[in-house]
C-alpha cells in the first residue's frame, strides 16, 4: 500500500515540478510583460496545488497536512491578488499590452 | 529520493526567474520575478522540509508565504505613488 | 620654628603672598604694595633663620609626597641652595621697593597681575633652591618658566607677544626636549634622583654616555643660557625693567646656573667628571659663550640688550668654573653667583631708573647724564666695576677665586678666557661710564628735534625716590660683598669641602 | 570532492568582498548601506556553515528525530543576534540618509562634500 | 579570592541599561536629564566600589544566568577593567552634569528624553564591553554603544553632523563586523567564546592559519573602532560636529574602550599562544603609533577649528597609548594604560572648556576666539591648565604618563632613543597647538562686533570644568590610584611573556 | 546532509553570488532593493538546508518583510536612481584583493563542511545538546541557548533594537526644516493607500487576522519549533504594514497610536531586564530563571516565556514606530 502512495505522490510532485518549470520558461521567453505575467501566475497556482498535493500524500493524516492545506489556501488567495495588483499598477504606469502587434512578422516565404 | 525531480525543477525555475529579475527591462518585470521567486521559495521550503525529514518545519514556508505577499504589495504601493508623482509633475510641467 | 617648618614656610609664604596680593589688589594699590613688601621681608627672615643650621653643617629636609615609589617631591636645604635662596629672597625685597617706584613712575597697567605672578615666580625659585631630588627640581623649573611667561608679556603688545613666544618656545623646547629625557635617563640608570654628595651616577654610567648625558643637562637647562640656547634672554628684555632686573639678573638665570651646579656636584660628582675625559667639552662651550656674548655686547646700542648679553657671558663664568672640577674653582663659581647677582641687579635698576626719568634707552643718549642723575649713575658705575672685577667690588673676589681655581687646575684656556673677557667687559662698560660722567650734553639743535620726537625729556631730574633708594642699597651690597663675604665664603667652602 | 566542502567559505569571502567594495567605492549613500548589509550577511554565512554535522539534523528535539545526531545550535544563536544588529544599523542608517537628503538635497557623497566645502 | 555572586559587577551594566527605557518615557521637561544624571551617578558609585574591591586584592567573576564559564556568559572585573570603568562612568557623569544648559540649546524639549535615553544606552554599552569576558557578548554591547553614539553625534546642531555620523556608522559597522569575523574564526578553531577558555585552547589548535587570520581581523577591526592612526578618518568630523557635551563624553572614553578590548584579546588570547605573535603585534603597531603622533599633531597645528584641532590631538594621544602598549614591557604597558586615564582627564577638561566657550561665542574658529580671555577669564584659565596637562607639564596628569612612557622607551636601548625623540617632538607640537589657542584668546583684540564686559559660562558648567581641571592637577601630583591599577593590569596582561 | 544537499547548497550559493554582483552593478536603487530581497530569500533557503531553521525563519521575515519596506520607505523620500558612479576604485580593489587573499589563505585549514569532529562541534555544543533536556527541558535547543544559557546576549540584542527605535524616532522626530523638499504627493503610504484597489483590500482584510494569529503562534510556540519573540514581532509589524498599505497610514495610526508604540518599545526591554532583576532578588544570579519557581525547570520555562514576550513587544513597538516615522516623513 505504501508503495502506491509513494508512486502517486512522486507522480504528482513531478507533474507539479513540470508545470512550475513551464511557468519559469514562459516568464523568460514571453515578449511582453502581460504575457509573462500570464505564464507565471497561471502555472504558479496549478504547480503549487500539484506539489502540495503530492506532499499531503506523503504526510498522511497529521498536523503537517493541516499546515500544507493552510499554505495552499493562502497561496491560492495571495498570488492571483498579487498578479492582479501588479497588472493594474503596470497599466496605471502606462505600459499598454502589445495587442496591436501580430505575434511575429514572419516574412512570407 | 522522490523529491529530486521536483527540487531540481523548482531550482531551475528560480534560476530563470532570477534571470528575468536581472534582465527585466521594466521595473514591473522585476516585481513579477520577485513574486515568482517568492512563491517558488514557499514550494521549495515545503518540499525541502520533507526532503530533509523534518516536516515540522512547515511553519517556515507558511511565514514566507505571508511575508512575500506583503512585500509585493509594498512595492506596488511604492509604484502607485511614483506614478502619481510623475502625473503631478506633468501637470505642473504644462 | 623648626628647620622643617621653616622650609615649608619658605615655600608657602610667597604663595600666600600671591593670594594676598590678588585680594589686596581689589582694594587699593598701597595695600597691595604693603602686602608685597611684608611678604618679601618675612620670606627673607625665614630663609635667613635657616642659615645658622646650614652653616653648622645640618641639612634640614622635609618630604612632601611620593608619586611613585622612587619618585617623590621633597625638599632639602644644602649650602648651595641656601645661598641661592638668600640671594633670591633678599633681592626680592629690594626689587619690590624698586618696582613700586618704577610702576608708579611709568603708571603701567595690570599691576596687580604683575605683583601676583612675581610672587609666584619667587615660589618657583625657592622651590628650585630647596629641591632635594631631580624630579622636584624639574617640577619647579617648569613652574618658573610658566610663571614668568605672563611677566614677559606684561605689555601685551605685538612685539612683546612675539618675543615671549621665543622665550617660552625655546625654554620649553630645551626643558621638554633635553632636560626631561636626561632626568628620566638618570632615574632609569641610577634608580634614584636624590642629590647626594659625591654624585649618584658613578659606576652606573661610563664612557661617552657621560658626556652625552652632561650635554643633555647643559643644553637642557636652557635658563643657563649657554650658546646656542641663549636667544631667549635678549628676547625677554622686552619686559618691564623690574622683571628683567630680578628674574633675568637673579632668579631665572641663576636658577639655570644653580641647577647645572647641582647636577654637576650632586648627580655626576665632581671627581667622577674630572676622571671621565668625555666631560671636558663643557669647559670649552662655556669659554666660547663667554667670549661670543661679550663680543656681541660690544656692538649693542640698547642698554638693556647690552646688559642681557653681559649676563649671558657672566653666567658662563660660573659654568666655566664648575667645569674646571677643582674645589677652589667651585668656590669661585658659588661666589660669582652672589657677586654677579648684586652687580647685575644694580645695573638693571640703573637702566630702569634712567628709562623712568628720561625715557632714554640707547647708549648714545646717555651723554652727560651723570650730572642729571648722580645717584643712579654712581650705582651704575659701581655695578659696572664689579662686573669687570675691580677690587673694591664683589666681582673681584669671585674672579680671584676663579683664576686661582684655573691656576690650580693649570688650565691655561680657562685663565686666558677669564683675562680676555675681563678686558671685553671693560670694553663695553667703560665707554658708558665715560660718556655719562665726562661728556657734555650735546647742545646741537639737530638732536633736540630727534630727542623730543622720541619722547625723551631733556631737563629731567633723578628717578623717583623708591627706585633711587633700591639702587643705592644694591650698590652698597656690591661693595659690602667685597668686605663681608665671609658667610658666603664659608657656605661656598662648605660645598666644596663637602666634595672630596 | 573535498574542494567542494570549502565552497561555503569561498562564497563567504566573495560576498564579503563584494559588500566591502560596494561600501568603499560606491558614492551613493543608499548603495553603501546595501553594500554594508551584504557585508554583514556574508558573515552570517560563515557562522552558519560551521554549524551542520554530517548526517545530523536541526537541533530541535522532536518525536521522530530522537536518537539522531544534531547540528551545533550555537552559531544559529549568534547569528540570530547578528541579524537583529544588522537590521537595526540599516534602519538607523536609512534614517540618517533621509535627514541628509533634507539637509543637502542630495545623497551622493561627492555632492555632499562639495556643498560642505563652500 | 574572586567573589562569585557579588552582584555589583553585573549591576554596573544593568543600572544604566534599564534606566534608558525609563528615561525615554519621562515626558516633563528636565526630568529626563535628572534621571540620566542620577543613573550615571549610581553607575559611577558602583565603579568606585568595584575599584575599591579590586584594590583590596579580589577579582570579581560573575556567571550571568547561573551557568558556569565556558557555557554561560561570564563577567569579570580586574584592575584594567576597574580603571576603564572609572573613566567611562566618570566621563559620562561629568559630561551630563556639565552639559545640561548647552544640550537644552541643541536639542528641543520633545526629543530630549530620546537623547538622554540614547546617552544611557551608550554608557551601558561601554560598561558592558568593559566588564564582559565573552567574545561575542563584547560584540553585542559594542553595537549597543555604537548605535547609541551615532544617535548622540547626529544630534549636533550643524547640518555637517549628519554626513559625519554616516561615515562613522559605516566605518564603525565595518570595524565591528571585522571583529565578528575574527571571533567566528576563533570559535571555529577552538569551539569556545569565553576569553579565558579561549586562551587555554588556542595552542592546542593544530593548524594555526585561521587563528592568525582571526588575529589579523580582530586587530584591524578594533583599530578601526579605536581610530588608531591610518583608520581614524571618522573621528575628527564626528567629534567636531557632535554637541559639546557629547564630545566631552565620547572623547574621554569611547575609543579607549576599544583599545581595552584590543589589549585584552591580544595579550590574553593571541600573544601567549601564537609563537612570536608579540613581535608581530609590536612591529605592526609601533610604527603606526609613531606616525600617528607625528602626523596627527602636525595636522592639529595647522587646524583652524578648535574642536577639530582637539580631535586630531586625540588621534595623536591614541598614538601615545598604542606606543606604550607596543613596547611590550611592564612599564611600557602600564604607561599606555595610565595614559588612557590621564588622556581622558586632560581631553575631557579641554572639551568642557570648549563647551563653556560654545555658550557665548558663535563658531569655534581661532579667529572667533580672539579676546575670549577678557570676556571669559575663568574658562580660558581652565583651558590653559588642561592644555598644560595635555602637553605633559610636570604637576599635571599628562606628565605622569609621559614620564612612564619615556622611561619605558629608554629601557629599550637604541630603538628607545628614536621612540623618545618622537614622544618629545609630539609634546612640543602639542605646545604649539595649545599655545596658538592661548595666544588667540589672550593677546588678540576681540573683533569689533563682539559684546564687551565679562560674561562667563553658566555656573554649573564652569564648576564641573574646574573640577575636571583640578582632577588633572590632583592626579598629576598624587597619581597613586591610577599607577597602582595600571601596574596591576600590566602585570596581569603580561603573565605569559617571560 | 547528503551529497545531493551539498549540490543543492552550492547551486543556491552561486545564485546568491550572481545576485550580489547584480545588486552592486545596477544603477536603479529600487532594483537593488528588490534584488537584496531576493538575496536574503536565498540565504534563508541556504540556512534552512544547513540545519539552522530559526535563522532561516528570521532571515526570511527580516529580509523580505522589513528591509524591503525600509528601503522602499527611504527611496520614496530620497533619489531613486544612483547619480554618481564610483570613486577610488583602484584603492578599494586593492584592499579587497588583500583581504580576499588573507581569507582564502585561512580557508585551507578550516574544518570541512559538516565535519563531525571539527573543534566547533566538540567543546561547548554537545554540552548544550546534552544539558538542555536536563536543565531547561525545551525541545528547541536554539531557543534554550538563546534565552537562558546566553540570555545576556539576547538582552543586549533587545536593547540594540530599542536603540534603533529611539534613534529613528529621534532623527525623524523633528519636523523637516523649512519647506520639505519632499513634495506631499510623494507620500509612501498616503491617505488614500491602495483604497481604490478593491481586490487587494478585500483579500488583505481577510488575511490580516490570520497573520496576527500566526504571529502569536510563532511567539508562544518558539520553545517547540523555530520561532520566538523577534520573529513574531517582525510578523506583527509586517501585518500592520499591510494594514497601513491597504487602509492608509492614518487608519494605521489610529489603530496603534504613536504613544502606545513608544510605550511598547520601552516596556519590552524593561520586561526582559526586570525578569533578570527578579531572579537576582530571589537569590539567583542575574537572568538565572531557575529561581523563579519552586522547580528550577519550571522556572526556566516561565523565564523563557516572559523574556520572549518582552522581545516580541519590543520588536513590534520599534518596527512599527520606525515604519510610521518613515511614512509620516513623506506625508507632512
Amino acid at each position: 500500500m505504501a508503495m502506491v502512495v509513494d508512486v502517486a505522490s512522486w507522480v504528482l510532485l513531478t507533474v507539479g515540478g513540470f508545470f512550475v518549470l513551464v511557468g519559469g520558461i514562459g516568464a523568460l521567453r514571453m515578449p511582453d510583460l502581460y504575457t509573462r505575467m500570464h505564464a507565471a501566475s497561471v502555472t504558479d497556482s496549478l504547480g503549487a496545488m500539484l506539489v502540495l498535493g503530492g506532499l499531503v500524500l506523503q504526510a498522511g493524516i497529521t498536523l503537517e497536512t493541516v499546515k500544507l492545506a493552510a499554505i495552499l489556501i493562502f497561496m491560492l488567495f495571495t498570488s492571483p491578488t498579487a498578479a492582479n495588483a501588479l497588472a493594474s499598477a503596470a497599466l496605471l504606469a502606462g505600459i499598454n499590452p502589445g495587442l496591436a502587434k501580430p505575434w511575429r512578422q514572419e516574412p512570407r516565404s | 529520493m522522490i523529491y529530486y525531480a521536483v527540487i531540481v525543477a523548482i531550482l531551475v525555475t528560480m534560476a530563470l526567474a532570477l534571470a528575468r529579475a536581472l534582465i527585466g527591462p521594466t521595473v514591473y518585470d522585476r516585481v513579477l520575478a520577485v513574486n515568482m521567486l517568492g512563491t517558488k521559495t514557499v514550494l521549495l521550503l515545503a518540499v525541502a522540509a520533507f526532503f530533509i525529514g523534518r516536516p515540522d518545519f512547515l511553519d517556515l514556508a507558511l511565514t514566507y508565504a505571508l511575508i512575500n505577499f506583503i512585500g509585493v504589495l509594498a512595492v506596488l504601493e511604492f509604484f502607485r505613488v511614483r506614478a502619481q508623482r510623475s502625473l503631478a509633475e506633468e501637470k505642473e510641467g504644462e | 620654628m623648626s628647620p622643617e617648618a621653616a622650609i615649608l614656610a619658605a615655600i608657602l609664604l610667597p604663595a600666600a603672598g600671591t593670594l594676598g596680593i590678588l585680594l589686596a589688589g581689589r582694594f587699593s594699590a598701597n595695600l597691595r604694595e604693603a602686602v608685597t613688601l611684608t611678604t618679601s621681608v618675612l620670606l627673607a627672615a625665614n630663609v635667613l633663620s635657616l642659615l645658622p643650621d646650614v652653616l653648622a653643617g645640618a641639612r634640614p629636609a622635609v618630604h612632601i609626597a611620593t608619586l611613585v615609589p622612587g619618585i617623590d617631591i621633597a625638599f632639602e636645604v644644602e649650602p648651595l641652595g641656601m645661598l641661592f635662596a638668600i640671594i633670591a629672597s633678599g633681592l626680592w625685597i629690594v626689587n619690590s621697593l624698586y618696582s613700586i617706584g618704577y610702576m608708579r613712575g611709568n603708571n603701567e597697567k595690570h599691576q596687580t597681575r604683575f605683583y601676583a605672578f612675581f610672587a609666584l615666580a619667587i615660589v618657583a625659585a625657592i622651590g628650585v633652591a630647596f629641591a632635594a631630588n631631580l624630579f622636584t627640581l624639574y617640577l619647579f623649573y617648569e613652574a618658573l618658566t610658566l610663571s614668568t611667561y605672563p611677566l614677559v608679556t606684561h605689555k601685551g603688545d605685538e612685539n612683546s607677544v612675539r618675543s615671549a613666544r621665543v622665550y617660552l618656545g625655546l625654554l620649553l623646547l630645551t626643558s621638554i626636549g633635553l632636560f626631561l629625557p636626561a632626568v628620566i635617563w638618570t632615574y632609569g640608570v641610577a634608580g634614584t634622583g636624590d642629590f647626594t654628595d659625591g654624585g649618584i651616577l658613578a659606576g652606573h654610567i661610563a664612557g661617552p654616555a657621560v658626556g652625552l648625558l652632561l650635554g643633555l643637562y647643559a643644553f637642557g637647562i636652557g635658563k643657563a643660557a649657554i650658546m646656542p640656547v641663549h636667544r631667549w634672554l635678549p628676547a625677554a628684555m622686552v619686559a618691564p625693567t623690574p622683571v628683567s632686573a630680578l628674574l633675568h639678573a637673579v632668579a631665572v638665570v641663576k636658577a639655570g646656573v644653580f641647577s647645572i651646579l647641582k647636577v654637576i656636584f650632586y648627580v655626576f660628582g665632581v671627581d667622577f667628571l674630572a676622571a671621565t675625559p668625555s666631560a671636558d667639552w663643557l669647559l670649552y662651550a662655556a669659554a666660547f659663550t663667554i667670549l661670543a656674548a661679550s663680543l656681541v655686547a660690544l656692538r649693542q646700542q640698547n642698554l638693556k640688550r647690552l646688559l642681557a648679553y653681559s649676563t649671558c657671558s657672566q653666567l658662563s663664568y660660573v659654568v666655566l668654573a664648575a667645569a674646571l672640577f677643582k674645589p677652589l674653582a667651585e668656590v669661585g663659581a658659588v661666589l660669582h653667583i652672589a657677586a654677579h647677582a648684586f652687580a647685575k641687579i644694580t645695573l638693571f635698576f640703573a637702566a630702569g631708573a634712567i628709562y623712568t626719568a628720561s625715557k632714554k634707552t640707547e647708549v648714545h643718549q646717555l651723554r652727560g647724564i651723570g650730572r642729571r642723575m648722580p645717584w643712579t649713575m654712581a650705582a651704575f658705575t659701581i655695578g659696572a666695576l664689579s662686573m669687570i672685577g675691580v677690587p673694591p667690588t664683589g666681582g673681584f673676589i669671585s674672579k680671584w677665586y676663579l683664576l686661582a681655581g684655573a691656576y690650580e687646575a693649570d688650565n691655561y684656556v680657562a685663565m686666558a678666557t677669564v683675562v680676555l673677557s675681563t678686558a671685553l667687559n671693560a670694553g663695553y662698560f667703560l665707554p658708558i661710564i665715560v660718556l655719562a660722567w665726562f661728556a657734555r650734553e650735546e647742545a646741537a639743535p639737530g638732536s633736540v628735534g630727534a630727542a623730543a620726537a622720541s619722547g625723551v625729556k631733556k631737563d629731567h631730574g633723578e628717578a623717583p625716590f623708591p627706585a633711587v633708594l633700591a639702587l643705592t642699597i644694591t650698590a652698597a651690597l656690591t661693595i659690602a660683598f667685597f668686605f663681608f663675604h665671609q658667610p658666603a665664603l664659608q657656605l661656598a667652602s662648605e660645598i666644596s669641602m663637602g666634595l672630596p | 570532492m573535498e574542494i567542494l566542502e570549502l565552497y561555503n567559505y569561498w562564497v563567504f569571502a566573495i560576498l564579503l568582498m563584494i559588500g566591502f567594495y560596494a561600501v568603499t567605492a560606491k558614492l551613493n549613500l543608499v548603495k553603501k548601506l546595501i553594500g554594508l548589509s551584504l557585508f554583514q550577511s556574508a558573515v552570517f554565512l560563515l557562522y552558519i556553515s560551521m554549524g551542520p554535522v554530517e548526517g545530523g539534523t536541526a537541533p530541535i528535539f522532536h518525536a521522530d528525530v530522537t536518537g539522531r545526531v544534531f547540528s551545533n545550535p550555537l552559531p544559529s544563536v549568534l547569528i540570530l543576534t547578528a541579524i537583529v544588529v544588522g537590521i537595526s544599523t540599516l534602519a538607523l542608517g536609512l534614517a540618517i540618509i533621509v535627514r541628509i537628503k533634507e539637509a543637502y538635497d542630495s545623497v551622493e557623497e561627492n555632492e555632499i562634500r562639495e556643498l560642505d566645502r563652500q | 579570592m574572586s567573589v562569585e555572586a557579588y552582584h555589583l559587577a553585573v549591576l554596573q551594566v544593568v543600572v544604566p541599561l534599564l534606566s534608558a527605557p525609563f528615561v525615554v518615557l519621562l515626558r516633563p521637561r528636565g526630568l529626563a536629564w535628572a534621571a540620566a544624571s542620577a543613573a550615571s551617578a549610581m553607575a559611577f558609585a558602583i565603579a568606585v566600589s568595584l575599584t575599591a574591591g579590586v584594590l583590596s586584592g579580589d577579582e570579581y567573576r560573575y556567571a550571568v544566568g547561573g551557568w558556569a564559564a565556558p557555557y554561560g556568559i561570564e563577567i569579570r572585573v580586574d584592575a584594567l577593567t576597574s580603571l576603564l570603568l572609572l573613566v567611562v562612568t566618570g566621563a559620562s557623569l561629568v559630561a551630563l552634569l556639565a552639559g545640561r544648559r548647552s544640550l537644552d540649546v541643541d536639542i528641543d524639549d520633545a526629543r530630549q528624553p530620546l537623547f538622554y535615553g540614547a546617552w544611557m544606552l551608550a554608557l551601558a554599552g561601554l560598561a558592558g564591553i568593559v566588564v564582559s569576558a565573552d567574545a561575542f557578548n563584547i560584540f553585542v554591547f559594542m553595537e549597543v554603544s555604537s548605535l547609541a553614539s551615532y544617535i548622540l553625534i547626529a544630534a549636533g546642531p550643524n547640518r555637517r553632523a549628519l554626513p559625519a555620523t554616516f561615515k562613522y556608522l559605516v566605518m564603525g559597522t565595518i570595524g565591528a563586523t571585522f571583529y565578528l569575523i575574527g571571533v567566528g574564526l576563533i570559535y571555529m578553531m577552538t569551539g569556545t567564546l569565553n576569553l579565558a577558555d579561549m586562551a587555554q585552547r588556542v595552542h592546542e589548535v593544530a593548524d594555526q592559519r585561521p587563528v592568525l587570520a582571526a588575529a589579523g581581523f580582530i586587530i584591524v577591526g578594533l583599530a578601526l573602532k579605536a581610530a588608531v592612526f591610518p583608520l581614524h578618518a571618522w573621528l575628527p568630523n564626528a567629534y567636531t560636529y557632535a554637541p559639546h557635551a557629547v564630545t566631552v563624553f565620547l572623547a574621554a572614553c569611547a575609543t579607549k574602550v576599544q583599545i581595552y578590548v584590543l589589549l585584552r584579546f591580544d595579550f590574553l588570547v593571541f600573544q601567549g599562544n601564537l609563537p612570536g605573535h608579540e613581535f608581530q603585534f609590536s612591529h605592526f603597531l609601533m610604527p603606526l603609533a609613531l606616525l600617528a603622533i607625528l602626523l596627527a599633531s602636525g595636522v592639529a597645528m595647522m587646524e583652524r577649528n578648535l574642536k577639530r584641532l582637539l580631535a586630531y590631538s586625540s588621534v595623536a594621544q591614541i598614538g601615545y597609548i598604542m606606543l606604550g602598549v607596543s613596547l611590550l614591557s611592564a612599564t611600557g604597558l602600564s604607561a599606555g594604560i595610565i595614559h588612557i586615564f590621564n588622556h581622558a582627564l586632560a581631553k575631557g577638561a579641554l572639551f568642557l572648556a570648549v563647551a563653556c566657550l560654545g555658550m557665548h561665542i558663535q563658531g569655534l574658529r581661532l579667529g572667533d576666539l580672539a579676546g575670549a580671555a577678557k570676556r571669559m577669564p575663568w574658562t580660558m584659565a581652565a583651558f590653559v591648565i588642561a592644555g598644560l596637562s595635555l602637553i605633559g607639564i610636570p604637576g599635571t596628569a599628562g606628565f605622569v604618563s609621559k614620564w612612564l612612557l619615556i622611561s619605558a622607551a629608554l629601557a629599550e636601548g637604541s630603538l628607545g632613543i628614536a621612540v623618545v625623540a618622537v614622544v618629545l617632538i609630539g609634546s612640543l607640537m602639542a605646545v604649539v597647538y595649545v599655545w596658538r589657542v592661548v595666544e588667540a584668546a589672550y593677546f588678540q583684540s576681540p573683533q569689533a562686533g563682539s559684546p564687551e564686559g565679562r560674561h562667563e559660562a553658566p555656573p554649573m558648567l564652569l564648576v564641573v570644568t574646574w573640577a575636571a581641571v583640578l582632577g588633572n592637577v590632583y592626579f598629576g601630583l598624587a597619581p597613586g590610584l591610577p599607577i597602582k591599577l595600571s601596574q596591576a593590569a600590566a602585570a596581569s596582561l603580561l603573565q605569559h611573556l617571560p | 546532509m547528503t551529497v545531493f544537499t551539498v549540490f543543492f547548497i552550492i547551486f543556491l550559493l552561486t545564485l546568491m553570488v550572481i545576485t550580489a554582483l547584480a545588486i552592486v552593478q545596477t544603477k536603479n536603487l529600487f532594483a537593488a532593493a528588490m534584488l537584496s530581497g531576493i538575496f536574503s530569500l536565498m540565504s534563508a533557503m541556504i540556512f534552512f538546508l544547513l540545519d539552522a531553521a530559526d535563522v532561516a525563519l528570521t532571515e526570511a521575515a527580516v529580509g523580505a518583510g522589513i528591509s524591503t519596506v525600509l528601503f522602499l520607505g527611504a527611496l520614496a523620500l530620497t533619489a531613486e536612481n544612483e547619480r554618481a558612479g564610483t570613486a577610488g576604485r583602484a584603492a578599494a580593489l586593492a584592499v579587497v584583493t588583500v583581504i580576499t587573499a588573507v581569507l582564502v589563505y585561512a580557508t585551507f585549514d578550516m574544518p570541512r563542511l559538516g565535519d563531525p569532529n571539527a573543534p566547533a562541534q566538540l567543546h561547548v555544543a554537545p554540552w548544550y545538546l546534552e544539558k538542555t533536556p536536563e536543565y531547561i527541558d525545551v525541545p528547541n535547543v536554539v531557543t534554550a541557548v538563546l534565552a537562558s544559557f546566553r540570555g545576556y546576549d539576547t538582552l543586549g540584542e533587545t536593547f540594540v533594537v530599542f536603540t534603533a527605535g529611539i534613534g529613528v524616532l529621534f532623527l525623524l522626530g523633528k519636523a523637516p526644516v523649512g519647506q520639505p523638499k519632499v513634495s506631499p504627493a510623494m507620500t509612501f503610504a498616503g491617505k488614500t493607500g491602495l483604497r481604490h484597489y478593491q481586490i487587494p483590500r478585500v483579500v488583505g482584510r481577510l488575511l490580516i487576522p490570520f497573520i496576527l494569529l500566526f504571529a502569536l503562534y510563532v511567539q508562544f510556540h518558539g520553545d517547540y519549533s523555530p520561532g520566538g519573540g523577534f520573529q513574531a514581532g517582525v510578523i506583527v509589524a509586517a501585518s500592520v504594514v499591510l494594514y497601513a498599505l491597504l487602509e492608509g497610514e492614518e487608519q494605521a495610526r489610529q489603530a496603534l497610536p504613536a504613544w502606545l508604540l513608544r510605550l511598547m518599545a520601552a516596556t519590552g526591554p524593561l520586561i526582559y531586564g526586570f525578569t533578570g532583576v527578579a531572579c537576582m532578588l530571589l537569590g539567583g544570579n542575574f537572568l538565572d530563571y531557575s529561581v523563579l519557581a519552586h522547580d528550577p525547570v519550571h522556572g526556566q520555562h516561565y523565564g523563557i516565556l516572559v523574556i520572549e514576550a518582552g522581545v516580541g513587544v519590543t520588536v513590534t513597538g520599534v518596527l512599527i514606530s520606525i515604519f510610521h516615522s518613515f511614512a509620516a516623513r513623506g506625508a507632512k
